[in-house]
């Protein structure tokens, strides 16, 4: 099911980031955002998983826009985001179970999910005892620990090195074969073939001061 | 509803890993309250008839340690997104933290009350309503905290700001709770003030979730 | 969208005409108002003179409400809808609303002391009233809070939503409880209970606190305006430099 | 003199009286002239920016180019 945004704009820290972006996602594809620091990637992102909501314009699934059903939303995504969203207190499959359960996925699941991402092993050492790169290989294990259509990724790559980047991609590949779609925030070259690419700095809007008239 | 069974037992792990968090609330309060005598002195009537007020006083003074570090950790470790991107919507997520805050936090501190109310020589006709009191006030105190704790998130001095907003809107709670152990102590009817402080858990139950939740989105966003 | 965007610049020129019908007004009223009060009004059978406490206590009251009333629906406003003068419009508010709490809680007392033989006494109007000055001061506090000035904006604006619980209680509050606070005796189904002598003095002293409110609203929301656009050409003038 | 002193004396609760409308006047005469000073300094802090703005400065750095 095709996923867009029309006539986007967001606001942060009260400065315009982007306005008027159009971007469409349809099964099997996957979407690279690009663009400086600043330039409103995880913004937009957040945006997407509708964690922040846009100044302007909106989102929708084919069968009906975002703002209707905001819970049906949720539960078509997975947002990896900068935070790990990791208890040190709780060990690696406890993390992982938490998030894993609350949208439907199976010990089986959970395990396999730990597998992909090389954390087999590490089960029940605690949150706490962990480098961040393996964190973030934790916090990207909730991708195949439950199933969603859309994936939103932003730097998914940070911090691991190269075994792990393979490991992200053939995940990412696995995904859109199997009809997910993936939106990933990145200025490094993930080698992820048949991509579109959403260069943010094309909807910079141009600077425009709503209070310039008040003297 | 199982979504709602999920964070709550997410909650109470997470709790009971750091069960020390809890242990030290109860403490200030059992310290705090001890703190009075050496003030004003042991005479034993004096004490009698201060029992509710420093109970319910302490009491609340230690919930409000508590409520800081309610969504914080979640909030500066990205579960809270997580939580937010949940099947649950965020008025339930909302309601699990206030019950799972009560079940660690009020529950302790009401079950160390009638401690207290021993020390402070309570007549034995007043620890019936001190339990009810405590059993209907604490829970609206955690419902309250909620609010409070996710308005002030990420401020700066979130602590003493959380307490500024709380204190007045807890205020109502503090008035018939006392009220109630004093009207039991003296033979008066107690039921009035009961129903006020049922009214009072109820009408929270219902609207602070939704207080939470929109004030949750707009930490987030 | 558009509109939004037009906006401040319009408000700004509309304050503009507006301030001198609502500061004169309100200072003509405030004088004419107090010269009844302190001069030409009977003394109360009951009270003597210290009625005439009543000409500044009672409207000081009427605001304390009216400025919450308008922080709560402006703040919903601002919320619901994201107009940008919405949040300026309660954070203006906020100060003048508290001021005005503070005037009441102290000509009250200041009324007490004679009548009750007391500063202060814990009845239930008396209590709700001082929980508003606390939410005024929670509101401000709030608002400042936050190294993101939008995000202390919208946190206030919710406190100020959940506070207005309180506007009704105090309103009701002498009415549901008994209390040593006398009864509304202006604002009745059956009419006002006190004398036109009195009541004319009070009205205009009313008429005036509004109108006063109304013109230094107008005042402080130009001063957050021109703030707010210090702040956009401040971080203008950055991304110019880092630009550069 | 003796009306004067009668007036003052509010009928014995001067005292309460008179600190009540003053302390009105202080507050709210108070608020009014913070709020005016804000004002002043806020469009003093607007002015000195605008003098500084990016646009200025290119119009400036234009005439000089026109009379060198």
């Amino acid at each position: 099911m095709r996923f867009f945004g029309e006539n986007l704009s967001c606001v942060r820290g009260e400065r315009l980031v982007f306005s008027g972006l159009e971007f469409a996602i349809d099964p099997g594809t996957a979407l690279v955002l690009t663009g400086s620091n600043g330039s409103g990637k995880t913004s937009l992102l957040r945006v997407m998983a509708s964690l922040t909501h846009p100044t302007a314009g909106h989102l929708a699934w084919q069968d009906g826009p975002v703002a209707d059903d905001p819970e049906r939303h949720h539960n078509r995504l997975h947002y990896v985001g900068h935070l790990d969203a990791l208890k040190p207190v709780l060990s690696v499959r406890e993390n992982l179970e938490t998030w894993a359960q609350l949208h439907g996925g199976t010990d089986k699941k959970i395990a396999l999910a730990l597998k992909k991402l090389r954390l087999e092993g590490f089960e029940n050492i605690p949150g706490r005892y962990l480098s961040a790169g393996q964190r973030r290989r934790l916090s990207l294990a909730r991708l195949a620990a439950s199933d969603a259509p859309l994936w939103l990724l932003d730097e998914p790559t940070i911090a691991l090195d190269a075994a792990s980047v393979d490991a992200v991609r053939t995940l990412i590949a696995e995904h859109r074969t199997a009809g997910g779609m993936a939106v990933i925030a990145t200025n490094v070259d993930l080698g992820i073939t048949e991509t579109t690419t959403l260069n943010l700095l094309d909807f910079a809007p141009a600077e425009e001061d709503v209070w310039e008239g008040v003297t | 509803m199982s979504a709602l069974v999920l964070i709550l037992r997410r909650e109470m792990r997470l709790a009971l890993r750091q069960i020390g968090d809890s242990a030290i609330i109860v403490l200030f309060f059992v310290l705090a309250a001890v703190l009075f005598p050496f003030g004003v002195g042991p005479e034993p009537n004096m004490l009698a008839r201060m029992a509710p007020g420093v109970v319910w006083v302490t009491a609340l003074l230690a919930a409000m340690l508590s409520f800081e570090r309610l969504f914080t950790p979640d909030f500066e470790d990205g579960s809270l997104e997580q939580l937010a991107l949940g099947p649950a919507p965020l008025e339930m997520v909302a309601l699990a933290k206030a019950a799972a805050h009560w079940l660690t936090t009020g529950l302790p501190l009401m079950i160390a009350a009638p401690l207290i109310a021993v020390l402070y020589r309570l007549p034995d006709s007043g620890y019936g309503a001190l339990m009810t009191t405590m059993a209907l006030g604490t829970p609206t105190i955690s419902l309250i905290g909620t609010v409070g704790a996710a308005l002030t998130l990420g401020s700066r001095r979130g602590g003493v700001l959380l307490s500024l907003l709380v204190i007045p809107l807890i205020v109502p709670v503090l008035i018939f709770g006392t009220a109630a152990i004093d009207a039991a102590i003296g033979g008066f009817p107690v039921r009035q003030h009961l129903m006020l402080m049922g009214g009072f858990l109820l009408g929270a139950l219902v609207l602070t979730p939704l207080a939470t939740a929109a004030a949750l989105r707009q930490a987030l966003e | 969208m558009i509109q939004q965007y037009a906006n401040p610049a319009r408000f700004n020129r509309l304050a503009a005409t507006l301030m001198p019908w609502f500061a004169w007004p309100a200072g003509i009223l405030i004088v004419v108002g107090l010269y009844f009060a302190l001069f030409n009004s009977p003394p109360d059978y009951q009270q003597g003179d210290t009625v005439r406490i009543m000409y500044v206590h009672v409207p000081a009251a009427w605001m304390a409400l009216f400025v919450y009333t308008s922080m709560a629906l402006s703040s919903a406003v601002g919320l619901i809808w994201k107009h940008p003068l919405a949040h300026l419009s309660a954070q203006a508010a906020a100060p003048i609303g508290a001021c005005f709490t503070f005037v009441c809680l102290l000509t009250g007392s200041l009324w007490g002391k004679p009548m009750w033989g007391t500063w202060w006494v814990w009845d239930a109007r008396l209590t709700s009233v001082l929980i508003l000055f606390f939410l005024y001061l929670g509101f401000m506090a709030l608002q400042n809070a936050f190294d993101d000035p939008a995000r202390g904006e919208r946190s206030a604006a919710i406190l100020a939503i959940i506070g207005f619980i309180n506007v009704p209680i105090i309103k009701f509050s002498v009415d549901w409880w008994n209390t040593l606070h006398q009864p509304a005796s202006v604002v009745k189904m059956s009419g006002p209970a006190i004398h036109s002598s009195m009541l004319i003095p009070l009205f205009m002293m009313g008429i005036g606190f509004t109108l006063y409110f109304c013109a230094l609203l107008l005042l402080r929301m130009k001063t957050l305006m021109l703030a707010r656009r210090a702040r956009g050409m401040s971080m203008a003038q950055l991304h110019q430099q880092t630009a550069e | 003199m003796q009306m004067i002193s009668d007036f003052l004396a509010m009928g014995g609760y001067g005292g309460f009286i008179w600190s009540a409308y003053g302390a009105v006047a202080v507050i709210l005469i108070g608020l009014l002239v913070i709020s005016l000073r804000e004002l002043r300094t806020t469009s003093a802090e607007v002015a000195a920016l605008e003098a500084n703005s990016p646009r200025r400065r290119r119009n400036n750095a234009d005439n000089k180019d026109a009379t060198s």
